[in-house]
């Protein structure tokens, strides 16, 4: 269908409904906060994260305001601030499932998906009690060695939605991201896609051949919503992560009680 | 010229990388990062990647290529570090105690599942030796230190760096060995604080002091190139500032 | 090892030896036709062609010229200008051996090998002959399915080298491909890539986060020779294919004979 | 207003592309990509990706993309032909006779031995009509028609057009059946030129022609987006000039 033009956002978070499996990004690579604090906003439940391949302040706010059923992940971290406190207490606490991966065999599986193939093969893992613990992945004799050569296989991991921050789309819904490509196989892999970014670009990103070498086409694009500085208080670009910000994160958020304020402070903004 | 306990263990890691073609470091690692760029500066050619660095990073092909490229053989050192290291080079990133119930959950694995498996000369690292990090046997193997005859396993431990010591992977055995204590430091000290039996040379080295000229690298070029990713380390331990740039 | 700047196209040629498993674009992707003419030229012989996945001009050249012993490919064809000649030719006569693909099976083998995967899991294939002439290409029931799902398996193709033209590089080694991502894919899967640039470019791609995103890094590139309109007669960019060119090539390369003499007067040149 | 042959063959495909979210059309295919662009122009939002077209491509992964997006079910429609195509839908994009000692040689399978699985609605198009091309059995399956049950297929022919007919595949039977015969053939010039039996309707339909409308729509915008791949096929069929454009 025709892209429809740009959303208010929280018309385009109506894509991302209870119990959805949603794919988000590293901190590096545009991490959607706006969308993030307006759909504990609405108050949205049951969602099932797929990191990719790894998370931050963002699933582990997601956590801590019982946004989450499931998550699947290679790491939730707060980085140089520490541990993710709201993600251990609810690991800890059986609250929340977790499925524990390694980086790439969530990109693994996000390609299968982007293939349409039903799984991928990954070298690693043989020995890994992540495979204990992660009994949808499977291991098979590698059918072109000379046998009792194990590999790994990684089911196609496909979300509901993927939902990321960029620097800008244009009016035909084609998204700039660059050199993130987790993000182009993110939306590729997904049913759906929900973009906010930093603002518009006036004219057709794919027109030119320098800015189509990074852009998602609208194809793959469901919902955009321009939200300038949507990532904060992660970085993106060139701005830096909030420091102090982050620090009262991880202070506060070590408790359930002081998490609780600083998510009722920080909804009300 | 006095040597910081940083500085040692960098001018260390650099020695256990060697001259490779690619060594990767990933992201909180200050003092790997220091150790492979002052590699870079002693091997002419060697490449340096920093992940999250915009200036020593040479990936465009978003997350996953970090590990396409070791799985291609392209990445020939890189560092990991663990909840738990036991004895056997095995990896816990994941949790203590039961996993359904954990008494401790750390992040997660990362990418330890793989890199362990596909890059040769794999540097754990990790400064707090005690009992609590270094156990006779980890929790949760996040990834093995060996793997059984026919596993596809081109890569694995290398050695292990504590603030204590040093220990080399033997690969017959399967186990760490004690390489070298770091100065100051007893044996007994470090029998006391490790929760892993492990083998000991008759005579152990005490682990080689950085030179003056290695000294020099690492305060000059090395911090000014460690400054743009870690700008308080650069600064705080090896005493770099911006303004004496010259280049 | 560090990049030792570009080199001249017959020195760059070196990489290629007898025998090697090389890799091809498509004539829509940035073909190396003046490093295919060179090649013939110093008298290269053996090779095993991977077209990415397909070829024309360049494949029925190579053939023509005696240089291959066995081509993968999707298909070879001239396109509007008719079948490929030499290509036909050689196969009816059983001098090239010829290895049937699909598009998406070649696309799925170099990512195996980009990955360090063995193989690749690929739907479609089951019931086409295809199976029958790749003994080399297997069909296991999908270990995820509820039984009976066969599904096709690629096994990695891992080229000695990567050759294809590009706009521009950089005089560290970084090549500029655009959004034509078949050559970072080919050059992720070879041991070693080789590159003809229309320029170089003044400054350093990585640096410039909108040429960064279409950038292959000098890490994957081993050679790199500046060869203005280097593609020629094939279409690069907004130069067009020499239509009089190609017509005369699949007029004279009809013949064995006739071939002979197109390419002692190429060779010539 | 009079019609051209091609004309005609543009409206068919069109009706059976039908309204769909987006349809693919590959190298060499004149008639299928205006066809395409006719529906585009009639359904609004309908998506038409042309190969090697720098205005109709939306793709920027290279040349995975087509068929990663093809896997992913975001291509409803696209276009397949055959050196030989046989009444179970069969398709020979390879050789005729033995495939190791091939009396003709094609240029090969393309990506058919995966679109034409995945793809809903494949459209075979081959204008040749003649028991050279239309086989009782082709030589070489590049792709099949039908699949056995449990086989991973949501994808399959939809129709057959020729420059005589259209045969429209019937899933239950696995074979093509006569849908309408172009305005002047006649159902034994067909039978006399196709090597494999089909049924055949009671009453057998005349190819509809194109409406005034539609006729307008390709000479105008159709042939005018067209023309930036196929300028010959825009001029002389269409008669586009450049120099009307006016938008």
């Amino acid at each position: 269908m025709a892209f429809p033009g740009p959303t208010e956002l929280d018309s385009a978070l109506r894509l991302i409904e209870d119990g959805a499996l949603v794919a988000i990004p590293p901190d590096y690579a545009g991490v959607a906060m706006a969308a993030t604090r307006a759909l504990i906003r609405r108050g949205v439940r049951g969602l099932r994260l797929v990191c990719v391949p790894q998370s931050g302040l963002q699933a582990d706010m997601l956590i801590g305001a019982g946004t989450v059923a499931e998550i699947e992940t290679a790491a939730v971290t707060l980085g140089e601030y520490g541990l993710a406190p709201r993600f251990t207490a609810a690991i800890r606490a059986g609250t929340v499932r977790i499925r524990d991966a390694t980086c790439p065999a969530i990109h693994a599986g996000l390609q299968a998906s982007e293939k349409g193939a039903p799984f991928s093969a990954m070298r690693g893992l043989i020995g890994s009690d992540l495979l204990k613990v992660r009994p949808d992945w499977r291991v098979i004799d590698n059918p072109f060695g000379p046998g009792d050569d194990p590999v790994a296989l990684i089911p196609a991991i496909r979300p509901d939605v993927a939902l990321f921050h960029a620097p800008m789309a244009d009016a035909h819904g084609n998204v700039w991201v660059g050199k993130r490509r987790e993000l182009v196989t993110m939306a590729h892999a997904a049913a759906d896609t929900l973009v906010t970014v930093e603002r518009l670009y006036d004219g057709d990103l794919l027109a030119d051949e320098t800015l189509a070498a990074g852009t998602l086409p609208a194809l793959y694009v469901g919902h955009i919503a321009v939200v300038p500085e949507g990532t904060w208080p992660i970085r993106f670009g060139t701005r830096t992560t909030d420091a102090t910000h982050m620090a009262e994160y991880a202070e506060m958020a070590a408790t359930e009680a002081g998490f609780q304020r600083y998510l009722a402070r920080e909804l009300a903004r | 010229m006095s040597v910081r306990p940083e500085e040692l263990l960098i001018g260390t890691v650099a020695e256990l990388i060697g001259r490779v073609r690619h060594v990767a470091v990933g992201a909180l690692s200050p003092i790997p990062a220091a150790a492979a760029l002052l590699g870079a500066r002693r091997h002419d050619g060697m490449r340096v990647s920093i992940l999250n660095s915009r200036r020593h990073s040479f990936f465009t092909d978003g997350g996953r290529e970090l590990f396409d490229c070791a799985g291609q053989g392209r990445i020939d050192a890189f560092f990991l570090s663990g909840g738990q290291i036991d004895g056997a080079g095995n990896v816990n990133l994941v949790a203590i105690g039961d996993y359904d119930r954990p008494k401790a959950r750390f992040s997660g694995s990362f990418g330890s599942a793989y890199l362990y498996y596909v890059v040769p000369k794999v540097i754990l690292f990790r400064l707090e030796h005690t009992r609590r990090t270094l156990v006779d046997r980890v929790d949760f193997i996040s990834a093995p230190g060996t793997s059984p005859p026919g596993t596809y396993r081109p890569g694995g431990p290398h050695a292990l760096v504590t603030e204590l010591c040093v220990f080399q992977f033997d690969k017959p055995s399967g186990r760490f060995a004690l390489a070298s204590l770091h100065p100051g430091v007893s044996l007994d000290e470090v029998r006391d604080r490790t929760g892993f039996a492990f083998a000991t040379p008759d005579v152990v080295p005490t682990t080689a002091l950085p030179t003056d000229a290695d000294l020099a690298l690492m305060r000059g070029p090395v911090a000014r190139d460690l400054a743009e990713t870690y700008p308080a380390f650069a600064a705080e331990v090896l005493g770099w500032r911006a303004e004496e740039t010259v280049r």
